[in-house]
């Protein structure tokens, strides 16, 4: 046994010598996985369009990610599916009405400008795929709050549009919303199964919470941000929901309709923009919570999840600066 | 960077230093409110890029032709008289015989006397130099505003309205958000680093940096 | 010292009169043949004797003491610092020192730690099963030199086989207990260990003295037994040697000075390809380039790692601010903005993030999905900061 | 500092203070009556522009949307216009001067603020003596661009002609008896239509009745 031969070949590096097996793009690629329930609802109700408008919006992203690391002469990182999970993602936030130039621009903003001039993964201020998405309502505001009918998805081009959920409430407050829906009990069914208008991977609630469990599940997310989102929304809006007065407001119609879901449990959770400490998700996501729900009561849009995730986005380095991690041995003292 | 400008530098230089080397806004990145609250349209951009040519010379000319005079500890009060005054009196003048301009920026005309550009160029340049080459000094930087002016609002009006000095170059809106005041941050962001990239592949970034201010 | 001159086993053949040091012995008996420096784990040149092993494994004269339980603390102390007794879960800090704390701070609690300091380490364990009763012994003598009446001995719970053989060595001592610990890393850190056992927080930059705590390693309470009934010095210890890349691992009983090359051999030399030779474990042992490494009172394993088992600190990618690594620092610090500031050259900066309580154990660095050399930029921070 | 400093300061102050109050006086002087003098002809044919077929127009008092000043006004036709050369007795010109006779009211003129998504809308517009709307403008605004602001295009101007205050209503379909709203800017059309039109005719309505005491303006300006 020639143990002395083999010493010139050792390695010598620094500890540690081990490393666990998660990689970031297994990330990436499971969060994305986690959207595929909610991405079928999206293309059984609103049809062969979702699947366009998504693809689109994904292909814009990798040649987005593609052209700039080739113009900065960075490595080209498109198998970490990074890019794939912001074009994913940035498709399920926009209506499958979407004309081919929405999806292409909006995925561009978000991947090249508010990514990778940013310095690229991990150095963005701001979720790349809701800025892609606030660009593209600022820009085309008819666009994109032009929805199709869910059942009409099938039948071909000329779908009829009609309002969401939220935008009725705010138009025409509860009872024109179950004036539409019938009755409380099937407005609430149809909401969780995702049969209605809204973007195309935002209104089936029950395939995002599947996504969002099994994210919960392998550990990827923590109950902490969408918790804490979910039930401020849902306390808000009963406070100050009703158009009766204080505490008559629908908190399950709040929790179910809008981009809520898909905002708490996979865009609020992005690692890159939300605080890494858990009390700073916490309060991450009260303030997420508590700007939605401003947002959908007294502002002029009838959806606020994504601007006030955007919102948060800007406070999350400050909330991570003030909310540091209890060091070790330090907290009793403080507490003494 | 030395503003002692010498007799024997033209006056052609001093001009050209304003609008390029010393560029208000892409290379000393001062007066940025205006930069982007006016120039959603290219003829909004030239017309209070005008005004500031008129004031920034008369500024600079007024505070050249005093600065002996006046006492160091109280400049910057005096400076901003001389400024409000000539401030003042354009808008005066565009209330009186320009109607039609003055609907359209006369909001605007007033917080010139806010513009951090011109109080700076009336302290590093005019304060220390002679009427001259202080008026073309102010000539030079106004122009340089100016044309920062038009080149932003050149392509916010292009790209949000799909027009051009009011003229329809493409039928439809292409993008609302350019000229909304975000277009305006995205627009004037983009040609800072596009002018930047410039500079350091042809010039080797031997600009001016700058600090921010309104 | 000098060359030529004969030594027994347990011969003094390093002194010190410093306070926070210990003497060193023979391991072996034979003639001097060299006074040098040689490398230490660490890859640092350190002063060593070399002996010529005769082979008679002769022992000096020990003197063997039944009684030893009546010794006063104080004599206790001595025959312990005599013996040259170290901390044997890697730091080496002098055990005299650590018995020996200053009056303001009373001691009231001694934990042994048999919470193995790092993954695929087993000697702690091993020693555990097979002298359960000496290592009690040896707790007693360290209660009975700090005055202290509770005594514990943590194990984590994936062992109960130890757990079993200690309860059953301390079932007639009313106050040592055997405490079974949750398994992880790092458990057997001294601040993490007296947290789980005694619910007490070390502060930040403190010792275990401030909560009148003193943790010793295993092997030190069996060194501690061994130096005070039979006067035998510390000259060996239990070396775990594993790995994919050695043919039969296994732990040895190796003599202090042993060089790591027949370590290996004994047990089976090299399977395969190794890649890395690792003094310690693998969070925080050091990489090898040579295996003329001789063993140290500290050293806990020897660890020959393969090339699919090990990873390298070369390529690692942008933080993406999961926080995994937040979640996992036993020390609850914000190892990812420490590796970013360090990244970013704000070493000072890093102080404000608690730099200086990080010990290092590389949780963070094993968890980083990024592949960041995490513990490498604290260590960066830690060598360039103003203290 | 010296007394030599101290005096310098006051004379810099002095000194450039009066230039500069002497060189805005003057400007001031030429041209504040001509702006002046611009104002109200703007003014005037802002007014004239709203109900061409008048002769005259007046004053009849003010009122306050939103706590903000605003005017409103009768506009007359006369039975005959005579017209009279009088001399002016300050510059001694010869000048035309219209007498009226016989006016008789055809109609209102109302200026009215409504609140919009993200400003207060300056409103002018007419009514005849039934009460419809004649003709809208507005002023001001700073509604949101390529939405809201499209108030201002005779598309949606042209909805209100005709319109009294029961169908002054916004509603989201497609209709022309009550005023159809701008696609995506439902907040500004109502801004226009109910807030402030409809607002500023209930107001009319009850003026012309004489249920309107008129406030102290001075109190509420600022």
């Amino acid at each position: 046994m020639a143990v002395a031969k083999k010493e010139q070949e050792l390695i010598v590096t620094v500890s540690p010598h081990i490393r666990n097996d998660e990689t970031v793009s297994r990330i990436m690629w499971t969060v994305s996985l986690s959207l595929l329930p909610a991405f079928v609802f999206g293309v059984y109700f609103f049809g062969p369009r979702a699947v366009y408008v998504t693809a689109l919006c994904i292909v814009g992203a990798f040649f987005s990610e593609w052209l700039v690391q080739k113009m900065t002469g960075k490595e080209i990182t498109l198998n970490d599916g990074s890019a794939f999970l912001t074009g994913l993602l940035l498709g399920m936030n926009l209506p499958s009405s979407a004309p081919f130039y929405i999806p292409l621009v909006s995925s561009f903003v978000a991947v090249a400008i508010t990514k990778q001039l940013f310095g690229g993964l991990g150095y963005n201020i701001f979720n790349p795929a809701l800025i892609g998405r606030a660009f593209a309502l600022i820009t085309w505001p008819r666009a994109m709050t032009t929805w199709f009918e869910p059942t009409a998805a099938f039948v071909g081009l000329d779908a009829k549009t009609t309002a969401t959920p939220l935008a009725i409430l705010k138009e025409g407050g509860m009872q024109k919303i179950i004036e539409i829906f019938g009755d409380k009990m099937s407005l609430y069914t149809d909401l969780l199964i995702g049969h209605r208008a809204g973007s195309l991977g935002e209104t089936s609630v029950i395939a995002l919470l599947i996504g969002g469990a099994f994210l919960i599940y392998k550990k990827y997310i923590t109950w902490h941000i969408p918790i804490s989102f979910l039930a401020t929304v849902a306390l808000m809006a009963w406070i100050f929901g009703g158009r009766e007065g204080f505490f008559t407001g629908d908190p399950v119609l709040h929790l179910l309709s809008g981009g809520l879901i898909l905002g708490a449990f996979f865009m609020a959770t992005d690692y890159v923009t939300c605080p890494s400490t858990r009390t700073g998700q916490i309060i991450f996501g009260i303030g997420c919570g508590l700007l939605t729900i401003l947002i959908r009561l007294k502002a002029g849009y009838p959806e606020g999840v994504m601007f006030a995730i955007l919102l948060m986005n800007c406070f999350s380095p400050l909330i991570d600066r003030n909310m540091k991690s209890k060091v070790f041995g330090l907290a009793k003292e403080a507490q003494q | 960077m030395s503003h002692q400008h010498q007799e024997k530098v033209s006056y052609w230089a001093i001009v050209k230093n304003g609008i390029i080397k010393e560029n208000t806004i892409f290379r000393l990145v001062i007066s940025l409110c205006p930069a982007i609250a006016v120039t959603n349209s290219v003829k909004n951009g030239f017309l209070l890029g005008a005004a500031v040519v008129f004031v920034q010379a008369m500024v600079n000319s007024t505070v050249a032709l005093l600065r002996n005079f006046i006492h160091p500890r109280i400049r910057i009060p005096i400076f901003m008289l001389i400024i409000s005054g000539w401030v003042t009196v354009v808008d005066m003048l565009m209330a009186a015989y320009a109607r039609a301009a003055y609907k359209e920026i006369g909001l605007y005309i007033q917080i010139i006397v806010a513009f951090a550009s011109i109080l700076a160029r009336a302290e590093v340049f005019a304060s220390k130099n002679k009427v001259g080459a202080s008026f073309f000094d102010g000539l030079g930087s106004g122009l340089g505003f100016l044309v920062a002016l038009v080149t932003i609002s050149f392509f916010r009006e292009l790209l949000g309205k799909g027009t051009l000095i009011g003229f329809t170059i493409v039928p439809v809106k292409p993008m609302l958000i350019m000229i909304l005041p975000a277009g305006g941050f995205l627009v004037t962001g983009l040609l800072m680093g596009f002018f930047n990239w410039i500079d350091m592949r042809f010039y080797g970034g031997k600009g001016a940096g700058g600090a921010g201010g309104h | 010292m000098q060359i030529g001159q004969e030594v027994k086993k347990g011969d003094l053949i390093g002194e010190t009169t410093a306070f926070v040091s210990a003497p060193v012995h023979a391991s072996v008996s034979g003639k001097v043949v060299a006074l040098m420096d040689a490398p230490n784990a660490m890859g640092k040149m350190v002063p060593a004797v070399v002996i010529d092993n005769n082979g008679k494994e002769e022992w000096t004269q020990l003197r063997d003491n039944p009684d030893y339980m009546k010794l006063t603390p104080e004599e206790l102390k001595g025959k312990i610092k005599d013996a040259g007794i170290v901390g044997m879960g890697g730091a080496t800090f002098p055990t005299h020192v650590k018995l020996s704390p200053p009056k303001e701070k009373p001691i009231d609690v001694v934990i042994i730690n048999g919470a193995e300091c790092e993954p695929y380490l087993t000697a702690d364990h091993r020693m555990m099963v097979e002298s359960p009763s000496d290592i009690i012994e040896g707790l007693k003598i360290l209660m009975k030199v700090l005055g202290v009446s509770k005594g514990y001995v943590g194990i984590e719970n994936n062992k109960p086989d130890a757990i079993a053989k200690m309860k059953e060595a301390s079932s007639g001592e009313a106050n040592i207990e055997v405490a079974e610990l949750e398994v992880k890393y790092p458990q057997g850190a001294e601040k993490m260990l007296i947290k789980a056992i005694t619910d007490r927080n070390v502060p930040a930059g403190g010792l275990p003295m401030d909560v009148g705590v003193v943790v010793q390693n295993v092997g030190t309470a069996l060194a501690v037994f061994e130096a005070c009934r039979y006067g035998k010095p510390l000259i060996e210890r239990v070396v775990t040697v594993t790995g994919l890349g050695v043919k039969t691992p296994g732990n040895l009983r190796a003599r202090v000075g042993t060089p790591v090359k027949e370590l290996i051999e004994t047990c089976g030399g090299f399977n395969n390809s190794p890649a890395k030779v690792i003094l310690g474990g693998p969070m925080m042992g050091f990489a090898q380039y040579t295996l003329d490494v001789p063993v140290a009172k500290g050293t806990s394993g020897i660890l020959v790692m393969s090339e699919e088992e090990h990873s390298t600190s070369g390529k690692f990618g942008p933080c993406i601010k999961c926080g995994n690594c937040i979640d996992a620092c036993p020390m609850g610090l914000m190892p990812s903005m420490l590796s970013l500031l360090s990244e970013k050259g704000f070493y000072e900066e890093t102080k404000e993030y608690n730099l200086l309580d990080c010990f290092e154990c590389g949780t963070c660095t094993y968890v980083c999905p990024s592949k960041r050399p995490i513990v490498q930029f604290v260590r960066l921070s830690k060598s360039l900061i103003k203290r | 500092m010296t007394f030599k400093d101290i005096l310098k300061i006051t004379m810099n102050l002095v000194v450039l203070y009066l230039a500069g109050g002497l060189l805005l006086a003057a400007v001031y002087a030429k041209t504040s009556p001509i702006i002046f003098k611009k104002n109200e002809q703007e003014k005037k044919e802002a007014l004239q522009k709203m109900m061409p077929e008048a002769d005259v127009i007046e004053k009849l008092g003010d009122w306050y949307p939103h706590e903000k000043h605003a005017e409103y006004f009768v506009a007359k036709k006369c039975g005959e216009l005579k017209i009279k050369k009088v001399k002016n007795e300050e510059t001694g010109k010869m000048k035309e001067e219209k007498e009226c006779i016989n006016p008789r009211t055809i109609g209102y003129i109302v200026q009215t603020f409504g609140k919009g998504y993200s400003s207060y809308i300056n409103i002018l517009f007419s009514v005849d003596n039934n009460f419809r709307v004649q003709k809208i403008d507005i002023l001001h605004h700073a509604e949101t661009p390529g939405l809201g602001d499209e108030i201002v295009l005779d598309y949606f101007k042209n909805r209100f002609k005709g319109k009294d205050i029961e169908h002054l209503k916004v509603v989201k379909t497609e209709t022309t008896k009550y005023i159809q709203a701008i696609t995506g800017a439902t907040i500004s059309s109502r801004a226009v239509a109910e807030d402030g039109i409809r607002n500023g005719l209930e107001f009319l309505e009850k003026a012309l009745k004489g249920e309107v005491k008129h406030e102290p303006s001075a109190s509420r300006e600022g």
